[in-house]
């Protein structure tokens, strides 16, 4: 993962940071900033920890509520804002599996591939998925809308197939089930 | 053993060396004696093609592969040397004739490389004890080659890139 | 004055004969015993060494090699010898061996008109006495050499080889004069003549016949006295690191090993004039062979005509079956050899057929039975030459102790026995 | 105190101590581990250490437990080697078994234990194996191989808890788990060769040494490093009058377990091309090597006026040199009269002290130096003995770096004449230099600024026409019709005890880590009842 990493961080300096209109400033607390709302979770989240190395996962969170995903900087940025090492912060992102380093698109869609949606079918319906979507799996679409991805059981056995979108679960799946929703997300946008 | 200077018992060796009659009086055994290298004479002067001698550059000798000849570096599919310099050869060798000289090598796929790699043939006791050693199988002692001539001491240290092309034609290149 | 001239004229001749018999056989000698010492041991021997890269005569080009090479080779004296008997030892050793061939006869007196001229370069009145002295000489060469190198090793050599000459010259003299008793001479070519009788109208007077046991005496005491084998402990390689000539190179030691084959020579041409008679053709007196020159001539020409045609087609089967195997000149070699004994073979059958050889004159028969004589001699030394050789590939070496209870225990007693016994019976007989 | 039972015998040692050292110094060698440093808090990762504990059902690691009176711990049970060997089994997984390739191999951890307790068939094809990064220098100095890893996390612990600088992590987890920079972040730290050192596999691994020599070709000497006053015991590591590397010698009291990267370097100053080789004088052309008949020839007529009588002498020390060094330029000086100038310019060679290692002095026995009675000195010293009728001698000392008055100053003595070990700015200057043994090569003390004395040790022989300076000196002794009688170090060491207050704590020897020498008034030459009255051990 360090290689990726090591490419991305020059970009935080130059296009990244001057997309988001943020004052270039040499210091890196100001780098990015929270919506007012996440500011006081943020201020909450701070206060409840006994140590700020604590805090690194909860602030991790809201950063991906706040951006959706770990946006190249927003790392460094946590590790200035709660004065903690830069290398426990990537150390926990890299630990994680639902730290996003990679734009997850609008619709990630978790399809639970454990044994029990497994034998329910889960197969099929991520392969369907993938296919209709037209792209691989772990994969964001090119418009940056939908990604497919398979993650272990969410706890939803007795209703597989199953996946997670955002926070909701979707249940019992069929291929024509599925065609729907994302006939439906696409009219959404 | 302890032998006297008197009596022709312990001129004869053993107990059970004892000579009969005729042997004692040596002459007659002498002329069978004679008799013997004289037939062989004869048989090899007519037979000479059936002899065992192996007429040596002309005739090669057929010698298994356990032959321990000159020394060789295997090549990579890419001709450089398999060799990546861990100097087990020049640890184990006992005659310590093998000095290498590691160099970091660029290559992807590829750490270490000897930089340079001589072997004194003077000094090889041929006991192939660096083939044993290596790990990559980059030094083999598997290529027959054992007549070694040059005009000079030097000529017998022999660097990576000798080792590595094997010419057969003994040390002199 | 003019007679002298010639006189001297024939001695030099004779001398020349003399060397380049031992001169001529010391390679034939030397390529002898490498070659038969190896067909006793089964192996090929010397065969490298070529002429043009074309002959290699079976390994006859070998010494012509081994002298170019010990020529060519550093001539190393060490530190610390005696280097006035250093240098004078091989020279000592070489001369004594060429010397005493001087009263050893090779031939009947060859009467040319009224001319006789002896085929002998010395005609001694003591010739067998000579021959004892001369050969008793020839340690001097060694000792000194084992002296002077100033090396223990060469030390022992030498003292060895004097202390065996000791004992052995005793058991030699003492054959000798049994014989001097037998043939009741002390002059070399009379005792010759003697061996030409006949005994009970069938067998040669050879010396062998009237001294069996002093012939085996003396050939034993010979070989000792030659140190060779299996008497060479004065090189004794095991013990020695080669004895008396360790110190010496290149052509010093030459001179030595070279010394060693010409004491052979001589030594076979000693045994064969005393006991083996000369240059007697057994049965065959000169008066005979001159008589009968005609039929003699022709039957070895036409035995040489069948010998070179047999040798042409051994040479032609030679060289078919190893043609290719070579691949080289050297492959040449047989067929070449094989065209001149096809030559050989025709010019003496052109020589039967044209020159008629029974139709033979006097004055050329008294040559051909000298050149006969000759013959039988050179043939007779050549297999005692080639006896040495033969001994020395069959039987170890003695151990010195093994070697001085021989001498003194064994031989002495027999030898004196020999001499007792041959004087009895000389005295019956004349009685 | 408390005694613990280990493997049936028993061990006295204190209450709540570590287990692991316990047993260590009950058996006299450590348990199989990798990630238990004493000087790093614990981790308990690697899981090597395991004891089995009477009372207690399953083995614990020895690392993370501490003694308590009466405990029982059986170290060489069947268990307990088969446990050992199937958690070796685990961290070789995916090991890529390189060894041919490897810096490591010969003093690496994992070779030892699976001699030691492995031994069994991989269970995992090399196609199988998961792959990392190699090959990928992580820093100036240190190369890292991801896949060599046992994640024993010293490195990590290394940067975060003694430098604090962070730089290293642990990325990725389960059979991916590397070991990394940060993103952003090279290990850049003075003291990142230690995480070499610490790395008990060949992970990290030193570019500087990368390669050059193989470890078991290598003899160690025990020494101490020359870079500045704090003297950090070292090992010097040299083979065939080479010197590969140096590496920390653990000594509490001075270095605990480490050593700055300046300082491991400096050896390769030793076979630095300017090095001093051979004698030389000055010559129109400028520096002429020459013999030392030829060298010590000019020293006679440097030291000979037009007249015919000898010429005054002033010589100058030096914080570089030894104990020994010192001491015989001072009986030197004191010998035949010389005018003694100090060991440095005042404040020269100082720079920036860290809070870990790295003293602000630079030099090693600027300590021993003081205490031998030689104190700074200004340019206006070096003025005030300058004259046509002096001869100055210098030791090891480049002082004309530091100042450029005194360059010019040089000019006015009759002759300057140099010990030294370099080609440098001083001996530049000089009429004769004088080529000397450098502190890798030769036995001496050194005096750290805390009043410790600590020996060095000769590894390599140095130049071969180099020679000792206090041999050197002796020899300039006899050119003045002075017989000094020492032949070596040793022998100066000993009349220093003897004839010197305040070195007495050397008489009785010095062990690795040195001894402290008493305590003197600061500044002040060393009497005799300030001697006396120290006693600082």
């Amino acid at each position: 993962m360090s290689e990726e990493h090591q490419d991305a961080v020059p970009e935080v300096d130059a296009s990244d940071a001057a997309a988001d209109a943020v004052a270039v400033t040499d210091d890196p607390t100001k780098a990015f900033s929270f919506s007012p709302e996440r500011e006081k979770k943020y201020e909450e989240i701070v206060r409840r920890y006994p140590t700020r190395l604590s805090a690194i996962m909860p602030m991790l969170w809201l950063c991906q509520d706040e951006w959706g995903w770990l946006k190249p900087g927003v790392p460094e940025w946590v590790a200035a804002r709660l004065e903690v090492p830069i290398s426990r912060v990537y150390e926990i992102i890299s630990f994680y599996t639902m730290y996003y380093t990679e734009n997850p698109g609008t619709y990630n869609l978790q399809v639970c591939r454990n044994i029990s949606c497994h034998m329910a079918g889960s197969g099929k319906i991520t392969k369907h998925l993938c296919k209709k979507l037209g792209v691989g799996l772990n994969e964001t679409d090119s418009e940056g809308r939908f990604r497919v991805e398979e993650v272990e059981c969410l706890g939803a056995c007795g209703m597989g197939p199953m996946m997670q979108v955002g926070k909701d679960f979707y249940e019992h799946l069929t291929e024509e089930k599925v065609d729907e929703l994302i006939e439906q997300w696409r009219r959404d946008g | 053993m302890a032998y006297s200077v008197h009596g022709p018992k312990a001129v004869s060796g053993g107990a059970g060396a004892r000579l009969r009659r005729g042997e004692a009086f040596y002459l007659v055994e002498i002329v069978r004696g004679m008799a013997i290298t004289m037939r062989h004479l004869l048989y090899n002067m007519f037979h000479s093609s059936t002899m065992p001698t192996l007429e040596y550059p002309d005739e090669r000798p057929e010698h298994g592969p356990w032959l321990r000849g000159r020394h060789r570096l295997m090549k990579r599919e890419d001709g450089s040397p398999r060799c990546v310099a861990c100097q087990m050869c020049a640890t184990i060798c006992p005659a310590d004739c093998i000095s290498i000289l590691a160099q970091d090598d660029d290559r992807p796929d590829v750490e270490k490389s000897p930089e340079s790699f001589e072997i004194n043939l003077l000094r090889c006791v041929y006991c192939g004890m660096c083939v044993e050693a290596c790990p990559c199988d980059a030094i083999r002692m598997d290529t027959g080659i054992f007549e070694l001539a040059a005009d000079s001491r030097e000529a017998f240290i022999v660097d990576r890139e000798f080792l590595l092309n094997n010419t057969t034609d003994g040390v002199n290149r | 004055m003019n007679e002298m001239l010639t006189e001297l004229g024939y001695t030099l001749g004779k001398i020349g004969f003399m060397l380049a018999v031992i001169l001529g056989l010391l390679p034939a000698m030397i390529w002898a015993e490498r070659k038969g010492a190896a067909y006793m041991q089964d192996r090929i021997g010397p065969n490298r060494a070529s002429i043009g890269g074309i002959f290699r005569m079976g390994g006859l080009v070998h010494p012509i090699a081994d002298v170019l090479k010990l020529v060519f080779k550093e001539d190393i004296v060490p530190a610390g010898v005696n280097r006035f008997f250093y240098h004078l030892a091989p020279f000592l050793v070489m001369v004594i061996a060429l010397t005493t061939f001087a009263v050893i006869p090779f031939g009947d007196a060859l009467y040319l008109g009224d001319k006789v001229i002896k085929l002998q370069v010395a005609d001694l009145n003591v010739g067998v006495l000579y021959i004892l002295a001369m050969t008793s000489l020839s340690v001097y060469g060694i000792v000194l050499a084992g002296w002077a190198s100033n090396n223990k090793y060469s030390f022992l050599g030498g003292i060895r080889a004097t202390s065996q000459m000791i004992s052995y010259e005793l058991n030699m003299g003492l054959a000798v004069m049994s014989l001097i008793l037998a043939t009741g001479t002390v002059r070399m070519d009379e005792m010759v003549q003697f061996q030409g009788h006949l005994l009970f109208g069938f067998l040669p007077a050879w010396g062998v016949v009237v001294q069996p046991l002093g012939f085996i005496l003396f050939l034993v005491a010979l070989f000792a006295e030659t140190n060779r084998n299996p008497f060479d402990l004065p090189e004794g390689e095991s013990e020695l690191v080669s004895g008396y000539h360790t110190e010496y190179s290149s052509l010093k030691f030459a001179l030595f090993f070279m010394a060693e084959y010409a004491n052979m020579i001589v030594g076979a041409a000693i045994v064969s004039t005393l006991f083996f008679g000369g240059w007697q053709v057994p049965w065959l007196s000169t008066d005979l062979l001159r008589a009968h020159a005609g039929p003699l001539l022709t039957g070895s020409a036409i035995g040489a005509t069948v010998l070179s045609f047999v040798f042409t087609a051994a040479t032609w089967r030679h060289y078919e079956r190893f043609r290719g195997r070579l691949g080289d000149r050297r492959e040449l070699e047989p067929l070449i050899l094989g065209i001149l004994f096809f030559a050989l073979g025709l010019a003496t059958l052109g020589y039967v057929v044209f020159q008629k050889p029974w139709t033979i004159d006097s004055a050329m028969a008294a040559h051909f039975a000298t050149v006969a004589q000759i013959g039988s001699f050179l043939l007779k030394t050549v297999f005692f030459a080639w006896l040495f050789i033969w001994v020395r590939w069959t039987l170890p070496r003695f151990r010195y102790d093994q070697l001085m209870r021989l001498g003194w225990t064994t031989m002495l007693p027999l030898a004196l026995l020999n001499f007792f016994v041959t004087a009895g019976v000389v005295l019956l007989v004349n009685s | 105190m408390a005694k613990i039972i280990v493997d049936g015998k028993e061990h006295e040692c204190e209450e709540g101590q570590n287990l692991f050292q316990a047993i260590k110094a009950a058996k006299g060698r450590p348990l199989p581990h990798f990630c238990y440093h004493p000087a790093l808090p614990v981790a308990g990762v690697c899981r090597m250490c395991q004891v089995e504990i009477e009372g207690v059902p399953r083995p614990v690691i020895a690392c993370n437990a501490q003694v308590k009176d009466g405990m029982e711990v059986r170290t060489e049970t069947d268990r307990i080697a088969d446990v050992v060997q199937q958690i070796l089994n685990f961290h070789l997984l995916h090991h890529p078994v390189d060894c041919p390739v490897c810096d490591q191999a010969g003093e690496c951890a994992l070779q030892d234990q699976y001699m030691n307790y492995g031994l069994y068939e991989a269970s995992v094809d090399v196609e199988d194996k998961i792959h990392k990064d190699k090959v990928k220098p992580i820093g100036e100095l240190v190369m890292l191989d991801a896949e060599r890893c046992v994640l024993c996390a010293r490195c990590t612990r290394f940067t975060s808890e003694i430098t604090k600088t962070h730089e290293m992590g642990i990325f990725n987890r389960g059979n991916h788990a590397e070991i990394d920079v940060a993103p952003g972040r090279t290990l850049d730290n003075n003291y990142s060769l230690n995480t070499v050192d610490l790395c008990p596999v060949g992970a990290l691994t030193s570019r500087d040494f990368r390669f050059k020599r193989r470890v078991w070709w290598l003899e160690n000497t025990p020494s101490v490093c020359a870079g500045c006053a704090t003297g950090c015991n070292m090992t010097i590591d040299h083979s065939e009058g080479t010197v590969y590397r140096c590496r920390p010698r653990p000594n509490v009291e001075v270095n605990s377990y480490w050593m700055c990267d300046e300082g491991r370097l400096l050896y390769h100053r030793l076979h630095d091309e300017d090095r001093l080789r051979t004698p030389v004088v000055a010559a129109e052309e400028g520096p002429r090597t020459v013999d030392w008949d030829e060298a010590y020839a000019r020293v006679q007529s440097l030291l000979t006026a037009d007249g015919g009588e000898t010429r005054r002498v002033a010589v100058i020390a030096s914080a570089h040199a030894t104990v020994e060094e010192l001491h015989a330029l001072g009986r030197f000086a004191d010998g035949i009269g010389a005018a003694k100038i100090g060991y440095r310019l005042e404040g020269s060679e100082m720079g920036e002290a860290d809070d870990l290692l790295v003293s602000a002095d630079r030099t090693p026995n600027a300590e021993g130096a003081r205490r031998l009675g030689w104190s700074q000195f200004l340019g206006e010293e070096l003025r005030a003995q300058a004259s046509s009728d002096t001869v100055l001698l210098v030791l090891k000392n480049d002082f004309a770096a530091f100042d450029e008055n005194g360059v010019d100053l040089l000019s006015a003595y009759a002759g300057v004449v140099v010990l030294g070990t370099h080609q440098d700015a001083t001996m530049d200057l000089a009429d004769v230099g004088l080529p000397v043994l450098s502190y890798a090569e030769s036995d001496g003390l050194f005096v750290n600024e805390k009043g410790r004395a600590q020996e060095l040790h000769a590894s390599i022989a140095g130049p071969e026409s180099a020679r000792h300076a206090v041999v050197v000196l002796a020899e300039l002794g006899r050119l003045l019709g002075k017989e000094f009688g020492w032949e070596d170090p040793a022998a100066l060491r000993r009349d220093l005890v003897a004839t010197e207050a305040g070195w007495g704590a050397l008489a009785t020897g010095i062990d690795r880590t040195g001894v402290l020498l008493d305590v003197v008034s600061d500044g002040a030459a060393i009497g005799a009842e300030s001697g006396s009255e120290g006693g600082g051990e």
